[in-house]
Formats: C-alpha cells, structure tokens, sequence
C-alpha cells in the first residue's frame, strides 16, 4: 500500500477519533510512567496495565502507523500519527511501551537492523510483548556517550559484554535493551564501537534501581558480566557503532515527536504540576505584587518558548537553521523550567520548605525544587547545548579534546579510576 | 525577524535597509547627538515614499500593505530600524495613522493623508508622569457643549516637538476618549525630556484646557478603551521588533569582535567561558525574534492572546534585549563604552525601548492577570 | 567560618567536627530518614556534654563559652552541623536556653539546667502559617486572673514532637508575650509536617485554649518584642552558619569531582566555562562566610546593626546558598540527584534554611524598612 | 628618624586633626577626579587648584606620609597614613595626584628607579610639580597587558618609542608617564619588556581624549612616533620589564589602600549616586513592594561585601589566604555594583530612560545604566578575575596560551590586523 492509495488523513481522524472515543478512557497521570512516585507493587500493575493497553491498540489498527505493514504496521505517514495523537489528547495511551521502545529503540532497527532482527522484535514491541531500553550511558561517562568502557569480545560466533550502563528508565520491569560497546580499544574512540541487542533479564546481568532524592526508582542501572550474545545480535558493521549511535541520538532528540510514537498532543503542557498562580492562591500571596511579577515572569517564559520551539521548528524544516539550532530549544527549555519551578519553590514561601498535604498545590513544591536541576541535566546537559550552540551553530572553535587522534586505551582518564 | 519572508516582503525590508545604510550610518547619527529633531524632514518623506507610513491603513484610505499583514509588514521596517538605530517617529506616526484610518472622520482625512505622503508627522499622547498601573490614564477631557476640554500631562511623548498632530488618549467620566489636538492648539505646551538615546527625542506635554470642536475626538467619547489597548498592542510590538534589530547588530558586532579578538594568542571565540556566553545570548536572540514574530502576527490578526503575547514579549525582550547588549559591551571591554564605537547606539535604543509603554514589570503584572483570568474560567 | 579561630575555639570546633563524623555519617543520615526524632537521645546527650547546649547561658545558670563571644563559639558548631548535614535541635534548643537564661524565673531553672545537660530538649513556636511579614504574631495569649491562655496555631516548628518544652510568642493586646509551655500541656497538639530536609523534624503546632499559671510567662507581658527580635536575630545567624557548612562541603565535594571527572580526555576542572562557574561559587561562599560571621559577632556583642547584618546575611545565604548547591548537582549531573549521593543532604539543609525564619524576600523587605529609617534620620 | 623614634599615631592623629580642621575645606565632588563630566575649562581649573592643594599639603608635612625623607617624604609607616586618611574623612583633598602618580608611579619607583631617578620626581609628585600617568594597556591589548605591542628600539644611549597606550585617565593635563615596552621580539612575551618614565607633552606624543558615551572625557590615548628617551629613563633591566610589571600591577591593586595614597577613608562609600530608596522616593514608589524587594537587594549586597573586603583583608593579612584571593573581591564588587546600577534603573521606571531636572535622584540613571559595565571592566574585567580565582586559588589547570613559548613576534594575532 502507497501512500497515495493509503486512507486520507481525515478519513483516518475519523475513524480514529471513533475508536479513542469507543474503546479508551480518559487520561489519568496515576497510572503514567514517571509522574508520581510508585511502590513497586503499583509499578509493575502499571506496566502490565501498559501491555495490554499496547496490544488493544495494536489489534485494533493503530499501532506503528508509520512502521511498514511487514513488521506489523500500519504504512500510513507522520500526518496520521500527528492526526492520532491529536484524537488521543485527554485519554489513556500506553506511556511505558513508547519511548525508548519504538524510538530510539524500533527506529534505530528500522534503520539498521536485519531483516530477522526486524521481523523478530518490532512486531513484539507493536504487541506490547517487548519492552525496550536504552542500554548507552554509562557511570564514567556523563556527557561523553561515545566513551564507552562496556566492552564486547568476541569469541567464535558470540561476543562477550562486561561493564556497566545507567539511566536506563524502567530496566528492571523492561525486556531487551539496544547497547552501545566497544570492541577495539586500539583505536580513536569514536572508531571502535559497536551496537547490539540483548535480553536484560539474563544470568549476568544485574539490575539495580536508582532511587532518586524525591524518592522516584524508576532509574536502574545494569552490572553486566560475562555475557554471552552471538554475533546474530549485533546491529551494524563491527566498530561501526558510531555511525549507528549518531542515528540513534537523532532519534533519541525527537522524543515525542518521532513518528513511531504514539502520545496524547499537548500532554506535556498540560501534566505541570500546581502553576505558580494556584500556589499563590493556595499560600494566601494572590494579591501580592510580587508572587504576581513571578507568575507573570513564568508565564512570558512559557510563552516565548512556544514560540521558539514554532520558529526553530520552521526553520530547521526549511533549512534556514541547521539541525543544530535544536540546541538552542533545549538550552532555552532547560533554562526556563530550572527558573519556574524556582519561582514556584519562592512563591510557596516557608511551606515550599515544610509543609502538610492540607497545603494544596504548594505541598510538594519544595520536592520538585530539589529536583529543579533535572531539566538542566536530563537528556544532554544544557552544558552541552552550549558548546553545540556556540561551536556547531555560531561556528566558534571547537574545544580542545584529548581523545581524538589516540587509541582509547591511551585517553586520559581519572586518577581516582572512578571515571 | 521572521525566517521565511515573502519575495515581496524581503524586497520591502532590504530597500529599507539600503535606505538606512545611506542615509543614517552610525556616524551620521553621531554627528545629529545634538539635533532638536534628529533628523530631516526630507529623510522622513523620503522613508514614506518607501512605504513607511501606509502599512496600518486601508486601501480605501490612501495605504496598504505588502503581504496582507500590514503589522508584520511594517515589523519589518522597525526591525531595520533598530538594526540602524535609526531616527524618526515611525511607532508614533503608524500609531496614529492606524488611529485615524479605523476610527477617524471626515475632520480628519486631510490629516491622515499628510502621515501618509510624510508631509506631517504626529505622535500619541499616552503615558503619564508617576507611578500607575500601565493603562491607567488620569489626562482629562471634558465634554463641553460641541466642544471638548483637555487637561493633564502626558510623558513621555516621542517627537512631540516636531509633530503637527496629537493622538491624546484621555479619561472621560468613567471611559476613556481619543482626540486628535494639533501640536498649535492654545494650552499646549511642550517640553523636551533629556534621554539614553542618541537618535530619538522624547517631551513632556501639557494640555492645560485645550479647548477643540467635538470633532477632534476620534471613535466613541468614553468608548475608546479598546482602541487605546489595540494602539498599544501595536506600539509593543514595533518596539519589540525595533529591540530584537538592536540586539541583531549588537550579537553580530560582537561575534565578528570575538574571531578577531586576540587575547594570549587565541581568538576570544575560543575560550569556553565566553562561547558559552555567546551561547546563552544566541539563545536569548532566537527566542527575541520568536516570540517579536509571534506578538506581531497575533497583533496583525487581531487574535484573541494578542494583549497577551504583545507583553510576553515585551516583559522578555525588555529584559534580554539590555542584558544582550550590556554583555556585547563586556565582551568589547573599555572601547565598548566609547562614544565612538556603535555598540552604545544599539544600547541606547533597547535600554529607553525597555520603558516605553510599559515597563518589564508592568507587562508581568498585566500577564498575571491574563493568568488569573483565565484560570478563573478553567 | 572566621579565618581566625583561637586555639581554644579551634579545639571545640575539631571535637564536634570529629564526633559528628563519628555519629552522623551521611550513611547514618539516610538511614535515619524514617525516623520519628532523626537522632537519638543520647546523641544529644553526648552534643551538650561537649559544650553544644551552654554556650548563649551564663555561667552563673551553668553555661559558659569558649572564647567569651558565645553566639560565634555557637555559629562554630552550627557550621558543623552544616557540614555534616548533622540532627539534632541545635538551634530551638540554643534560642529556648538563651531566653531562659535572659529572662527566666525561678520556675524555670530546672528546665534550663536540663537543656544545659541535654537531658531535655526545648524548641521555639514563632512563625504561624499564612502571608504574613516577618515578624508579626498573632497567636493570643490572654491574661485571666493568674493565669494565660494561649490559641493559635505555629509552623514550622522544628523537633516540636521530640521537645518537652515549648517557648511560644504570642500576642497580648498590642505587645509580644513569651511563654514557656509544657509539651505535655492539655490543649497542645502537635502535627508533624512534610520537608525537604532528611535529618530534621517540623511540626505545626496548636494551642487550643492551653492554661497555664502566669509564672510560664517568660520576661514581661506584653513586653517581649525585643527578646523575640533578638531570638530571631539568633536563629537567624545560626542558621546561616549552617548553610555556609553545608555550601562548603557541597563545594569542596564538587571540586573534587571536577579534578577527579574525566570528559573527553580532560578533567572537568580543565573547562573554562566551569571554571568560571567555580569562580562563582567561590566568590557566594567567601561572602557567604563573611556576612554570616559578620552577623554572628553582631549579634553576639549586641550592636545596633546587628538586625539589620542578620537580614543581610539570611537575603544573601538564602538565595547564593541554594543557587551554589543547585550548581554543584549540575556539575556533577545525574548522580547528583541520587539519593545514595551526599550532595543531596546539603542541598535540603539550604533549602529549608531558607524559608526557617523567614524567606530572601521577607529579609529584603526588612533591610528596605532599616534603609528608610536610617535615610529619615541622615 | 627610625620607626622607633616616630612620632605615634595617636599624636600624629591629633596633629592631623588639628591641622586638616584649620586648613581644609569640607569635601565637595564637584571638583573630583571622575564624579562628574566637566568642559576643559573646568578640568583644568580643578586640575591647577589639586596641584596648590597638595602643594599646601607637603607644605605642612603631610604628603609621602611612606616615603623616605630623602625624598621628600615623612618616613612613617602605613598606621600614620590610615589615620591621616580617617581624619581627612569629609574633607577635600588633592584627588588628581593620588592615583597613579603615587600609586603606583611612586612606589615602582622607589622600588626599581635609580636613586637619581628617585630624587628627580618623588619629591616633584608630592609638591604637586608632577603629576604622572600609566602608559600601560594599548589599543590591541584587553587584558593581556604583556602583550604590548608599542616598541623602544636603542640607538646609542637613546631609546626610540613607537607605538599607541590606551585608558590613561587625564593624560592630557598630566606630566610624566611610566611606560610599558617591547624591547625585544625574539623572545616569548614575557623576556622582551623594557619599562621607561618619559614626559607626556613632547613632540612625537599626541594625546587623544577618548569620549565616553556619558560624555566623559577623562580617558585618553596616546599615539607615540619616534619619541627618543635616554636610557637613564629606564627603570630596571632591559628585557626584565616584566619583573617591574608584576610589582606595578600589585601596586595598582592596592588603589586607595596604598601606603602612599591620600584618600579620605570611607569616601568610595559615600560618593553613590542616590541611593535606591532615593529614587524610589522621587519616583513615588516608596510603598511598592517590589521596589522596596529590590532596595532590600541593593542594601544586602553592600552590606555582604563589606564583610567580604573585611575578611579578605585579614586573611590576606595573616596568610590565610593567598594574595590571589583579592580577586574574590574584585569579582564580587563587579557584579555587586553592576546589579546594583541596574536595580537603580528598574526602580527608576520609565524616568530612567526619558527625564527632566525635575526628577531628583532619577535623572540620569539612565546614563549610569548605560555605563553599568565599567564595574566589570575596569581595573582588569571579571572575566580574567574568574581565571585568577579558578587557576590561582582553586589550583585549577591554567587555560591553554598560545603565546608562552614562542618568540613574541610569532604569536597568532588577529586576522585583520586590529589586535
């Protein structure tokens, strides 16, 4: 099926709208991944709750609409998807099995993997049976991904993985994982990686949940030992990793945006938590001049972001910015979440500090506070946004780097040997 | 600016800029510092021949636009303006064409026709002395049989002295009235205000029982409320499209300084501290013309968050627009402070454009409100 | 922390520096974290045995300092407790015994005696819930006959659950009275609250129609306005003295990092743009010392301007103390938001110290009425 | 006369007091350096008048309070200098043949002139004869003052200058300048510097007087062609120019707490424009919260950094800390002055950028605002104050210079040739 034979965008509204309307109730955050703080028990509840919800949509029609109808999907263009997700604002989607699972994950398989590996997994994660995760960061590394020290050897037909990964959302309740090792330590590193596939619940492998300082487990990281994956597993040419990993990042940035991923339009807008006027109403500051100029500041915030976020996509679809102007959206975007939720932390005054559940919207503020750097870090740090802006964008001179032009076994590293 | 303009509206902008360029390099602009005016009535018909004049107006009235968005258009032409530091009274006069082209009377077609030929020149009468709220006008204009009556004062007020015409906004019982008050009228005094521009010239001026026909009144007696915020919706956003100008030349000034800026025998482009600085500021630039684009369409469509936008952006760009430049000026070190260097003629327009109609606070104050509204109706 | 300790003082910060290590490593902290108190008694016990409770008391009462400057002998301690992230109820217990030791009766000597031995605790009700400037009470305590009651409602109070004693101000017809009440009183409830802090406990605090003889009165009725500035010019100093201990250890934690982190070859110190953000910090906490000593030896010899340095030091630390400890997670990244990290334990310290006794802001509003006074009398 | 032999301070204080009260007049900042813009006419006038003043008082025995006798000085120690300074509190006093004649013109003299050089010019700079000048930064220079470009080739027993010095502060109404070098470009920056005391009005100097945007014309540039100095108007070493420098910049560090400046204690405090409750007053917002927030800012940040010069004093002082430490000073005084000029601004409301001299203390802010960023840039920027604080007190790795090693002339230099 074509594109120019495939239903029409509106035709396809229609029916999804119908469908939305039919057969899905309405958004609730208790049950969506990484909005509140859960017990395990409720977690993993969640995540089954997750792959059945998955596998409605997919026996229905609706899932992979921009993945080929051979890997289980609907062939139909990113408008469909856009035109889905618009239909599905206000009701219930399967948050755990999108993101990484169908972007990075699916699209980097799209892209790179074989034909088996394509038709073993990607109908599996259409499915809801197949959870995937980002196997990339790792301890030593921060924002140096293509640093890695998780190594494969390989032995015969199989390769052996040791090392360890982190951030990776959700691995303890996930299936596969999509990593990124080296296998030549002789070369510059960029040269001598190489990406697999690997099941995550597997002898050698240990997952251990990160609990972060609000309380939130949803972060694991993976001690990996001895495993054995045969070469059938591995996703582009030996030490070729870097050219899969850069496509892998590319998708990693569109986040909901990817065409392979379904997610309400608008939800992110709309899931803050208390604005800073219900905070002021809720603290008795309404009328104070002060707690007023601040929401006023988080509302220009707010606004000007949109309408960057409009102008750089525009201009990066039209080729005036470079694909490296989104940096400056997620600079500008980390910048003004870390100052709104300051702004929220001040105006709740001593109860952002101290507070009881009677406190409405500013109970809690305090907690998010602490977590404020978050939107700085997560995702590429705005650090990193800045060296893209200035070098990539601006075109000033390119930090000096000491781990270009000598095999990785010979880069600096700490002193300590905890990086 | 915004990323995509029409054939037409490129065409329009750059024979603006080239305009510019003869006509008010920087050291011209240095060399009027002193000028009552500062500039020539020739250059201003010169401008209007350009077009400068007419984008706020119907066809029907002598004016049009390029693209069908006549505020869009003429953000255009302030953008260069602030990327020139150019003098002249374009947001005042388009203010007032605008002014009289939906509202204004027979009485005032002649006037109208001389904005737009450039022959004259007016300005509005707006802001007050003292603390209040923006919007808050106190300016008294009675009705007196077929007459009306102003009194009060009105500052600062952009070219009055050269204007032949003044939009006053005043308070009439409980609503707010628009006349039109020749600049000769008996009671009208004017009185220059010394200011951080170079380029510009701003007065104070006093209305002491300015006596004129009913017919100067434009629009409704006491029904002009939501002409004044409409003119001053578009007053923000050609100030804001004049700042995001400014910071342009100042950002790139300040690039080209720092690939040829040696220090310890590197380039200032290559020290980190600073590249992330040049980072931080192309972000505040990027999101400057964004949401100036944005304030200027919803303006041009009448949309219903114009208001809003109008002070989203103005509470953004007051703030960045200074901070930009103040840092271009850091990154220059002591020559940046000079007279003879240009980068002041670019601090000096977005430092007076951040408190005109409003300053960053006062617009963050009319978006709580917007806030508070609004969530009072979820 | 002054640069320049004596010998004497020197030994007494090093002890409790030493025993806080031992006690209250951070792995003990995290441990702790559902624990009712946060600490045990005999912890406290041990804190009062090296000198932690005596300090602002006379020795006539069985206090006694080290150095003859209590308050800074004090602020030594608190910089500690910072450092260590340390529990315990430093502060209230300080302020209840420096009240009692000022102006308490015979009735209350035994209760001092046990503050001193660190055989019960005390703690102060003063902020009430709700907008309010710092500093205005409006919790009643009413005379009748021999008698007060008291209602109304405190919050935050810190270690209200674990204190047998409860030092509240409150109003009587137009002044301030103190009064020292039993925890244990009828019509006292307590409630404990949520924080963000790990190692210390909050509580909102009720009186509800609490009796008590007239002898629980602490100084005068109606005339404790300044013993309450002075007790909040006390938390107030000691509390930025713990906020400088806990900016130092999440500084000197964050550049041990920076040299130890490696990040494309290169240690994380080796980045200009880092660089310079240390510059930062290191500047916010070399100020952040001298205004918070500055405030301490003000307090401490009872200057005019001791209030007015306390308010400058609590607007500074409050914000430069939260925004240096939020610098440090982002330079270390994501680890730095875990909970098995230590940085996490020094950025809650400053986060709740800055809304205990007043916000940054709530302080500013303070130094702006001294400016005005003083500018009245110049 | 040996320190032990000298008068004590507490008697010298007395017979200060006693003759400053008979003598002076009340300080009024119409007539000094740098607080106001004035016509030539004007400057000129204060410029005769600081000359009679301190004329008048080396007459008395209190000028060079340091300086040796045989030189014209009083040969007592910092302590008598402090107290002249607090008792000269309120008073005027000569404020153009301070800073730099006697620091720290003076002191590198009495550190490296020869002893004719010494006995030339001491004695004329505290009679008022002299006034002298840095020719120090140069046009391509910034920060990076050994990177002198402005070159003294021998000939003979002369020297022959060409080159261009920048930011002297009243060179056209002054006499002498000390003078910073290249005598040798075969050798990396710092070997090549030669530093020589020439006369400003000569033949082959032409002095420029730079505007400021405010209309200050304080500053000036030099344009040097051919101009020939003996070489016993050289101070130090041929080629050791650099160990002068160093001292002549820690000299210049010192500002008004120089042992060999007179300067009324207290006066940089008391010389601000209105304050912020000043303007707020004349701009009718005394009761607005948010500029009584702001004034509160203001206030605090004062009242912080004095503490801060307090204890930098004292640690430096007792070796605590190290002399690099002043940068912590210099950093936050930058930025404190800064924001602080910028509150001033905001409470100004639109008065700050359109006024009349019916404004009171907010006329004219505006211009202040304008030049907010001589905070930052004068006196070595924040910028390399963030170096020193990073590399020399934290021990950080020292940026990467291109110009260590090399012979001067082959350092990279700017492309257009402007630097």
């Amino acid at each position: 099926m074509t594109v120019d034979t495939a239903e029409d965008v509106a035709a396809f509204r229609q029916r999804a709208r119908q469908w939305i309307g039919e057969n899905l109730r309405p958004f609730s955050s208790s049950n969506t991944m990484g909005l509140r703080v859960r017990t395990s028990e409720e977690e993993l509840a969640a995540v089954a709750a997750d792959r059945q919800l998955q596998r409605k949509v997919f026996d229905a029609g609706f899932a992979g609409i921009c993945v080929p109808r051979e890997y289980g999907g609907q062939a139909l263009t990113p408008a469909h998807q856009r035109a889905f997700n618009e239909e599905l604002t206000g009701f219930e989607f399967a948050s755990r099995c999108q993101i990484p699972t169908m972007s990075p994950c699916a699209a980097v398989l799209l892209e790179f993997g074989t034909e088996e590996q394509r038709r073993r997994h990607i109908p599996a994660m259409l499915r809801g049976d197949e959870i995937w995760m980002q196997f990339l960061s790792e301890p030593s590394g921060g924002s140096d991904v293509a640093g890695a020290l998780t190594t494969a050897v390989r032995d015969g037909d199989e390769w052996v993985l040791n090392g360890s990964k982190v951030w990776t959302t959700g691995a303890w309740w996930s299936d596969w994982a999509l990593c990124l090792a080296r296998t030549n330590w002789d070369v510059p590193k960029h040269r001598g990686l190489t990406v697999f596939v690997l099941p995550i619940h597997q002898p050698g492998i240990e997952v251990h949940q990160i609990e972060m300082l609000n309380g939130a487990r949803d972060f694991c990281q993976e001690f990996i030992s001895d495993v054995r994956i045969p070469d059938a597993d591995r996703v582009g040419e030996v030490d070729e990793g870097w050219t899969v990993g850069t496509r892998w990042m590319s998708h990693e940035r569109l986040l909901f945006n990817s065409p392979y991923v379904t997610y309400p339009a608008g939800l992110e807008r709309s899931l803050a938590e208390g604005s800073a006027m219900q905070i002021a109403r809720d603290t008795g500051r309404l009328d104070d001049p002060i707690a007023r100029d601040r929401i006023g500041e988080a509302r220009a915030l707010e606004l000007v972001g949109r309408q960057l976020e409009q102008r750089l996509a525009a201009g990066i679809g039209s080729r005036r910015l470079s694909d490296q102007a989104a940096a400056i959206g997620r600079l500008y975007g980390g910048l003004a979440r870390l100052r709104t939720a300051t702004i929220k932390f001040e105006i709740a005054g001593d109860a952002g500090g101290a507070w009881s559940d009677d406190d409405g919207t500013a109970a809690e503020i305090g907690l998010a506070f602490l977590m404020r750097q978050t939107s700085c870090i997560g995702g590429g740090t705005t650090e990193m946004a800045r060296n893209v802006i200035s070098e990539r964008v601006l075109g000033m001179p390119r930090e000096r780097t000491l781990d270009r032009d000598v095999p990785f076994r010979d880069v600096p590293r700490s002193p300590s040997g905890r990086s | 600016m915004l990323l995509d303009l029409t054939d037409d509206q490129e065409f329009f902008r750059e024979t603006t800029a080239r305009f510019l360029d003869e006509q008010v390099p920087t050291a011209e602009l240095r060399r009027r510092r002193d000028d009552p005016a500062g500039f020539d009535p020739s250059y201003w018909q010169r401008g209007a021949d350009l077009g400068w004049t007419s984008l706020l107006v119907g066809e029907e009235d002598g004016g049009g636009t390029i693209s069908g968005h006549g505020v869009i258009d003429l953000t255009l032409v302030a953008y260069e303006f602030g990327r020139h530091g150019a003098p002249g009274p374009l947001v005042p006069t388009n203010i007032v064409a605008a002014a009289l082209g939906t509202a204004g009377g027979e009485a005032q077609a002649s006037v109208l026709a001389d904005l737009l030929s450039g022959a004259s020149i007016a300005t509005w009468c707006y802001e007050e002395p003292g603390r209040r709220p923006l919007g808050e006008v106190s300016l008294d204009i009675r009705v007196d049989g077929d007459h009306i009556v102003l009194d009060g004062v009105k500052r600062p007020v952009e070219s009055a002295a050269q204007a032949h015409h003044l939009l006053v906004t005043g308070r009439t019982d409980g609503g707010l009235t628009q006349a039109l008050v020749p600049a000769s009228a008996p009671g009208v005094s004017v009185t220059p205000l010394r200011t951080v521009d170079l380029t510009r010239r701003f007065c104070s001026v006093r209305f002491d029982g300015v006596r004129l026909p009913i017919e100067a009144v434009i629009g409704e007696v006491g029904g002009a409320a939501g002409e004044a915020e409409r003119q001053l919706e578009l007053a923000v956003a050609l100030h804001c499209a004049e700042t995001v100008g400014a910071m342009q030349q100042g950002f790139d000034m300040t690039v080209d300084w720092a690939f040829d800026r040696y220090s310890f025998g590197r380039p200032l482009a290559s020290y980190q501290a600073l590249k992330h600085r040049f980072a931080d500021m192309k972000t505040w630039l990027e999101a400057g013309h964004a949401v100036s684009d944005g304030a200027a369409a919803a303006a041009d469509a009448r949309t219903a968050d114009a208001g809003e936008l109008a002070s989203a952006a103005k509470a953004f760009l007051g703030d960045y627009g200074t901070e930009l430049l103040q840092d271009c000026v850091q990154l220059h070190g002591g020559i940046g402070l000079t007279f003879e260097h240009d980068l002041h003629v670019f601090l000096r327009r977005v430092t007076l454009n951040r408190v005109l109609f409003g300053t960053p606070g006062d617009h963050r104050q009319r978006l709580a409100r917007h806030v508070e509204l609004r969530e009072a109706v979820a």
